[in-house]
């Protein structure tokens, strides 16, 4: 064992001793609070590097939990492997335990196109297809057997409806997507996430690529969702992150240091360093 | 070492980067100038009334009344000196043994040079070979065969220690005081009226089949068999290159034998193309014997390996230019990797994809090596499709270098080597141009 | 949870499958990568299968005859009975060409690269790029025919005054720099500071006059040789050069591209002059790269075989003298394609296998300049991103 | 779209049916360059006349002699008659090539027309071949470097030649220049002062001097009496007795036509 590692051990024991504030269940919103993710002792590792450890918490249905955390603390890590979208990373592998619904995440009998399917993801930069609108929204359903012209029009229409697209681009849906403009082109990804009907959305920092003005609109569609789906949010911006969550989870280097509601978590908290990075101290 | 010295150095170290640059544009014209300056004349000539008669006669092409009208002109021009020649001939009959056979020998090769000039004389025999049976057909081919007629090249072998030099004999002062003395004036004169030549487009240099060993008729057999062993190695390559891209880009795990696979690729890349043709001998022919011998199939099979390298290189450049997130975004909605593969990445590469394939197209319908001994015949006539599997077939490429350096006539059909030597590289360039805009167009796509 | 069963997605949130299922779905991806594995292999067994299958029609000549006679005699006469088998005059005939391309294709070609990357306006650059493609695009029997029906004639009927000119116009630009800089160093070395402007202009006049007797004298000599055959090596190199031109430059290019800005700017912010700055920050910087492009350009040169079988002559002898390149020649790839006519395979002579032994000896050649300049490249790689 | 146009277009035009196309029971004649011309016009004349399709390749006699032992080709055309080692190579693959000659022809003697030798010695030409006289000079011309060219080893002419004039196992120089066929080296040698070359007579033109051999001019009377001393017959060569189309085509050179065409292409008839 190189010295590296009997460090990485330490420190992993070190975590697993950490008290960890997991939310109990709460009910303003109707149907919601059950714990849809649950993660035990979970850790993430590239090759030797243990980039996310051993995080325990419950992430709640209907509500919306922001991650947030300074750079490389692994917390897209993290959400990145929720719908198992680490896989495309080679050297990525986990331990511990995922669940989502109860259901091994990481299990041997996962299917991963399935889980991904009821996890939705919307990435950092607006990622549409060079396609037209229609075609980007129709794609899920598409790959999930739906060839019906009349169902897939009902689709599109509703997912774009729920994304808050439909009233500016319902004239021009066969456009290519790649017109749109950046703020556009990310409510777009959300309604083509939106358009397979999953139970999860992970949002990967969706507004760090635009102005503020569409970032306003983003953050108004996640309230628009919240209640319906269960949400995700990474952000780099702590006031977006007390704007649009419910709940807070905090990482530093790689360690869930808090998790809390997010009112407490921005004006009582409990960690010295959650303070630090809240306050600006560091980034 | 004082500033301006620098200076120079420096101007002079420029204007040597420069200069390659120019020294490597003046090679591409110097070699493309005269290539397209006498391809364009194997099409665009000054024809004769032979070119035409022959035209109507050996493809039923062309104005019968024009042609028939021209003819007669022509013939009463000829027949003046048709004339001459027999009054000449039996001028001969009543002169004494010794300068009859002495006019004799002199006679004949002017006899030849007319024949040459006008086709068959009259009273001679239909020649069996269809290059004898036409006079010149090409205008400026006539101006030289008046020379011969008009003119008896003579070498000064006196002083047999020094080379010989050349002189002109006029035939018309060995022939003084005959009959025969006014025919060369006469054909000098009226060469433009026994010959009728006319402005030709010949746009069936490209779509007729080739007549009497090239010396008459056009190289549609060379075109189609370049397109069948181009595109039939396409039609191998193409998809076998894309599939080992993708898993190149998209399945293979860096590591050792990843790594054999891709030195195994450039090295493919790197193979002199003489020795695909032996492989493609050994191994497709005498081993696998996809055909008795020769066929098209068998060439196409080796240009395909030839240019599989090429294909996979460009369409792993072009999936690996597609941006990481489209993948993401498709795998995100729940889309599995192959779906994903097919119905995204694929389709966004597809212009750059598109590219290579366009550039090995033209790499196979160019190389001559791994064909001579797989696919290249030196005569044949266009084949059908049904036949590539066991016939081979006359290429471009090929042809070319036959007529060039193994044709009996080789000096005397220029022109057709030219034009061909044209259309090959028309074809080669033409593709490549548009690959080069269609990237073009790509790139600026991608900018915005 | 309720008591649901595990079948294939019945439940709300079944992503997890039956193993059977499971089981299908891992045979059927692997099935599927193993296909896909089987194709992009496809490459590997193709290479293997030249080798063997060259090797195989190569081997039987060496069993008959050994390696000496291959490798050491000059007589080649394949057709005798019994044939004689010495190919030391075409593998000679064949590094001549290709040492005479390289001659006039590295220098040329490197100087193109460095053009075109650092010189150029990225505007002219646009279109030089095609051009140099479409260079590299032209046909090998193209050129070949370019060389036999125009080249060669032209060298025959004029070759010395074209020698001659082509001697003026390379050399006169290059001995003139050549006397600037040595008048200004001599000066700078030996005369004192205020002689020194003096000093350099009578060095100059000096040198200068040295340089034109030398233009003179050796373009005279060159006016006055007379080129016996235009099929030749050096018609051949020349051609040849032209062929591997395309490839230098740009994979000389890419390599002088991937030399970063910050180098240059280095070294331009010290008051390096452009040159100075290219042939002393960049060049070396890129020197593995450059090497990879001269080792494919070679390459490319080595394997041609159309132009060589039309316009090198043929001849299978070391030319006399050996550095003569006004004397016919003959190479690897003409005698496979030109001797191929006779190829026996029935009686599985020595005359069918010699041929292949030559081409076995191309693919090595071939296959060890890959690995080399991939290595180069490689290695070139990882000292530019700082391993 | 564009591009899917023209694609069209090429499609259309590729497999447009172009005079007739289909070669099913064609023949396929392989082998010598010297006899190529024979065979094409054979061919041309064949086709024309019977509307059987031909196809020509002239890759020397060797690979014809080859390719006939392999079942390649139909008729093998040779300018030198079969080794017993190609016989007997045949026969292990129970191919018995059987022997048709159908010309005569002459091998000529070439040199550039500047060159004022007339006549030359069979010795003399050995010598200069073998590399032993290197100057015109010696053979009575200008003093002047002899550039020797020859042809590929593959070549029955070369065969011929070498058997004719300088004697079983003398070599060839090494230093000779060596075309791939006949026509090769007619330009070749009308492009080149200094050179000696040897030629079927068929290919013989103005474009180069024709050296007596022995002070004798190759022509079709000094062939046919066998004064002129490099003359050797031209084969085509099929296994067994030939049937149905090839045997009507091996027939040609008996008939009218087929004698005239082997005259009008300079060889001699026989």
């Amino acid at each position: 064992m190189t010295a590296e590692h009997k460090e990485s051990a330490v420190e992993a024991q070190a975590t697993a001793t950490r008290d960890i504030y997991i939310p109990s269940e709460r009910a303003s919103v109707s149907g919601g609070g059950r714990p849809h993710v649950v993660a035990k002792d979970f850790s993430i590792y590239y090759g030797d590097f243990q980039a996310v450890k051993k995080v325990n918490a419950d992430i709640l249905s209907q509500y919306v939990t922001a991650i947030i955390g300074p750079s490389g603390c692994g917390k897209s890590t993290f959400l990145r492997a929720i719908n198992r979208m680490n896989d495309l990373i080679p050297s990525c592998h986990t331990t511990g335990m995922l669940q989502f619904d109860g259901e091994d995440v990481y299990g041997k009998l996962t299917d991963e196109v399935l889980l991904r399917k009821k996890i939705g993801m919307v990435f950092q930069k607006p990622n549409p297809f060079p396609k037209s609108i229609f075609d980007n929204i129709a794609y899920g359903p598409r790959l999930h057997g739906m060839t019906d012209r009349k169902q897939l029009q009902a689709i599109v229409e509703k997912s774009l409806r729920k994304a808050a697209l439909w009233d500016e681009v319902s004239d021009r849906l066969d456009r290519n997507a790649l017109g749109l403009s950046g703020g556009q082109q990310q409510r777009l990804c959300v309604a083509r996430t939106l358009a397979v009907e999953p139970e999860i959305l992970l949002l990967d920092e969706p507004t760090s690529a635009l102005d503020p003005k569409a970032t306003a609109k983003i953050e108004d569609l996640i309230q628009e969702l919240r209640g319906s789906y269960t949400i995700m949010i990474v952000t780099h911006n702590m006031q977006q992150a007390s704007r649009v969550s419910d709940y807070t989870m905090f990482f530093y280097e790689g360690e869930l240091v808090e998790y809390a509601e997010t009112a407490q978590l921005f004006t009582n908290p409990k960690d010295r360093m959650t303070e630090d990075y809240i306050t600006g101290r560091f980034s | 070492m004082n500033l301006g010295t620098r200076k120079i150095l420096d101007n002079s170290f420029t204007a040597v980067g420069m200069g390659s640059i120019v020294v490597m544009a003046l090679a591409l014209l110097v070699v493309l100038t005269p290539i397209v300056y006498n391809g364009v004349g194997s099409v665009f000539f000054t024809g004769t009334i032979e070119h035409r008669t022959m035209l109507y006669k050996e493809f039923g092409r062309g104005d019968a009344k024009a042609i028939e009208t021209q003819t007669a002109t022509a013939d009463r021009y000829r027949a003046e000196a048709y004339r001459m020649l027999s009054d000449f001939e039996q001028e001969m009959e009543g002169m004494s043994l010794e300068a009859s056979r002495q006019y004799r020998s002199k006679y004949a090769p002017v006899r030849a040079a007319m024949s040459s000039l006008l086709g068959p004389l009259p009273g001679d025999p239909v020649p069996m070979l269809t290059r004898f049976q036409y006079g010149q057909t090409r205008w400026e081919k006539a101006e030289e065969k008046l020379h011969n007629i008009l003119y008896e090249k003579k070498w000064d072998y006196s002083d047999p220690t020094v080379m010989a030099k050349a002189f002109d004999v006029p035939r018309a002062e060995e022939f003084a005081g005959t009959k025969l003395a006014p025919l060369f004036s006469y054909a000098e004169r009226h060469l433009a009226d026994m010959m009728q030549p006319q402005f030709t487009v010949y746009w069936g240099f490209f779509t007729d089949r080739s007549l009497d060993a090239h010396i008459f008729g056009g190289i549609w057999p060379e075109i189609q068999g370049t397109f069948f062993l181009a595109i039939g190695a396409m039609l191998f390559a193409f998809p076998l290159g894309v599939i080992a891209a993708v898993y190149f880009t998209e399945y293979a795990k860096e590591g050792f034998f990843t790594s054999i696979l891709r030195s195994a690729n450039s090295t493919l890349a790197g193979v002199p193309s003489i020795v695909f043709g032996l492989f493609g001998l050994a191994f497709f022919i005498n081993t696998m014997k996809v055909s008795e011998s020769k066929s098209v199939l068998a060439g196409a099979l080796t240009l395909a390996i030839m240019i599989l390298p090429t294909i996979i290189r460009a369409a792993e450049e072009a999936i690996l230019s597609v941006p990481k997130t489209y993948k993401e975004a498709s795998l995100g909605l729940g889309s599995t990797k192959w779906n994903t593969i097919v119905t995204v990445i694929l389709p966004a590469a597809l212009p750059g994809i598109i590219t290579g394939g366009i550039i090995s197209l033209g790499r196979a319908a160019g190389e001559t090596a791994p064909i001579i001994f797989t696919a290249a015949v030196s005569v044949g006539s266009a084949i059908g499709i049904a036949d590539v599997f066991s016939s081979p077939t006359p290429a471009l490429s090929w042809n070319i270098y036959n007529l060039a350096s193994e044709h009996e006539m080789a000096s005397e059909i220029r022109h057709v080597q030219y034009g061909m030597v044209l259309s090959l590289v028309s074809i080669v360039l033409l593709l490549n141009l548009s690959a080069i805009l269609l990237r073009a167009k790509i790139s600026q796509k991608l900018k915005g | 949870m309720t008591e649901e069963v595990k079948t294939d997605g019945q439940r709300s949130s079944a992503f997890v499958v039956s193993p059977q299922k499971r089981k299908m779905q891992k045979l059927a991806k692997n099935a599927g990568e193993t296909l896909l594995l089987g194709i992009a292999s496809f490459v590997a067994i193709i290479v293997l299968f030249i080798f063997f299958f060259v090797a195989v029609d190569a081997i039987p000549y060496f069993q008959l005859r050994g390696f000496t006679e291959f490798f050491t005699s000059t007589g080649w006469y394949p057709a005798d009975e019994p044939g004689e088998f010495g190919a030391l005059a075409i593998i000679y005939g064949s590094a001549m060409v290709t040492f005479g391309s390289a001659l006039l294709a590295v220098p040329m070609g490197i100087a193109a690269a460095v053009c075109l990357s650092d010189i150029l306006p990225f505007s002219v650059r646009q279109y030089a790029k095609p051009v140099i493609e479409m260079l590299a695009a032209i046909p090998s029997v193209a050129f070949g025919f370019f060389a036999l029906v125009i080249l060669a004639p032209l060298l025959q009927s004029n070759g010395g005054p074209l020698l001659m000119w082509t001697w003026w116009i390379l050399a006169a630009p290059f001995l003139l720099l050549a006397v600037i800089v040595a008048a200004d160093l001599l000066s700078a070395r030996f005369a004192q500071e205020e002689n020194r402007k003096k000093m350099a202009l009578l060095l100059q006049s000096l040198f200068g006059l040295l340089a034109v007797l030398v233009l003179y004298v050796v373009g005279t000599k060159l006016n006055a040789i007379e080129i016996i055959t235009g099929t030749n090596a050096l018609n051949v190199s020349i051609i040849l050069s032209f062929m591997a031109l395309p490839t230098i430059v740009s994979v000389a290019e890419d390599a002088l591209q991937s030399v970063g800005r910050e180098l240059r700017e280095g070294s331009y912010a010290l008051g390096a002059t452009r040159a100075e700055t290219l042939l002393k920050t960049v060049l070396p910087a890129a020197s593995s790269g450059i090497l990879a492009a001269v080792i494919l350009g070679i390459m490319r040169a080595l394997g041609e075989t159309m132009v060589v079988w039309m316009a090198s002559g043929n001849s299978s002898h070391i030319p006399d003298p050996w550095y003569n390149y006004l004397d016919a020649v003959r190479t690897l790839t003409a005698t496979i394609a030109g001797d191929m006519g006779e190829a026996d395979q029935v009686t599985g002579s020595e005359r069918y296998h010699v041929l292949f032994a030559m081409g076995l000896l191309l693919l090595v050649i071939s296959f060890f300049s890959n690995l080399v300049s991939e290595r180069i490249v490689v290695r070139q790689r990882k000292i530019l991103s700082g391993q | 779209m564009i591009l899917k146009r023209i694609l069209l277009l090429l499609t259309v035009l590729l497999f447009a049916p172009v005079d007739g196309g289909a070669a099913d029971g064609g023949i396929v004649i392989d082998g010598s360059t010297t006899v190529g011309p024979i065979a094409k016009s054979f061919a041309a004349y064949f086709t024309g006349r019977y509307g059987v399709p031909v196809t020509v390749s002239e890759s020397g006699s060797g690979n014809g002699a080859k390719s006939l032992i392999n079942g390649t080709c139909d008729i093998a055309a040779m300018s030198r008659a079969m080794k017993s080692r190609e016989i007997a190579a045949g026969a292990t693959k129970g191919v018995s090539p059987k022997e048709h000659v159908i010309a005569l022809d002459g091998i000529a003697i070439v040199a550039h027309p500047s060159n004022p030798v007339p006549s030359i010695t069979k010795a003399q030409i050995a010598a200069i071949y073998q590399g032993r006289i290197t100057r015109w000079n010696a053979v009575g011309g200008p003093n002047a470097r002899i550039v020797v060219i020859q042809r590929e080893s593959n070549s029955g002419t070369q065969g011929s030649f070498r058997e004719l004039v300088m004697g079983k196992g003398v070599k060839i120089t090494r230093d000779a220049e060596t075309q791939a066929s006949n026509g090769a080296v007619k330009n070749r040698v009308s492009s080149t002062p200094g050179a000696i070359g040897f030629l079927g007579l068929g290919f013989v033109d103005s474009s180069v001097k024709v050296l007596g051999v022995n002070g004798v001019m190759p022509s079709p009377a000094t062939i046919q009496n066998g004064s002129y001393p490099v003359s050797r017959p031209l084969y085509m060569y099929t296994d067994g007795e030939p049937k149905g189309e090839v045997k009507r085509f091996i027939g040609l050179p008996e008939t009218v036509d087929g004698k005239r065409i082997v005259e009008e292409l300079g060889f001699i008839a026989k």
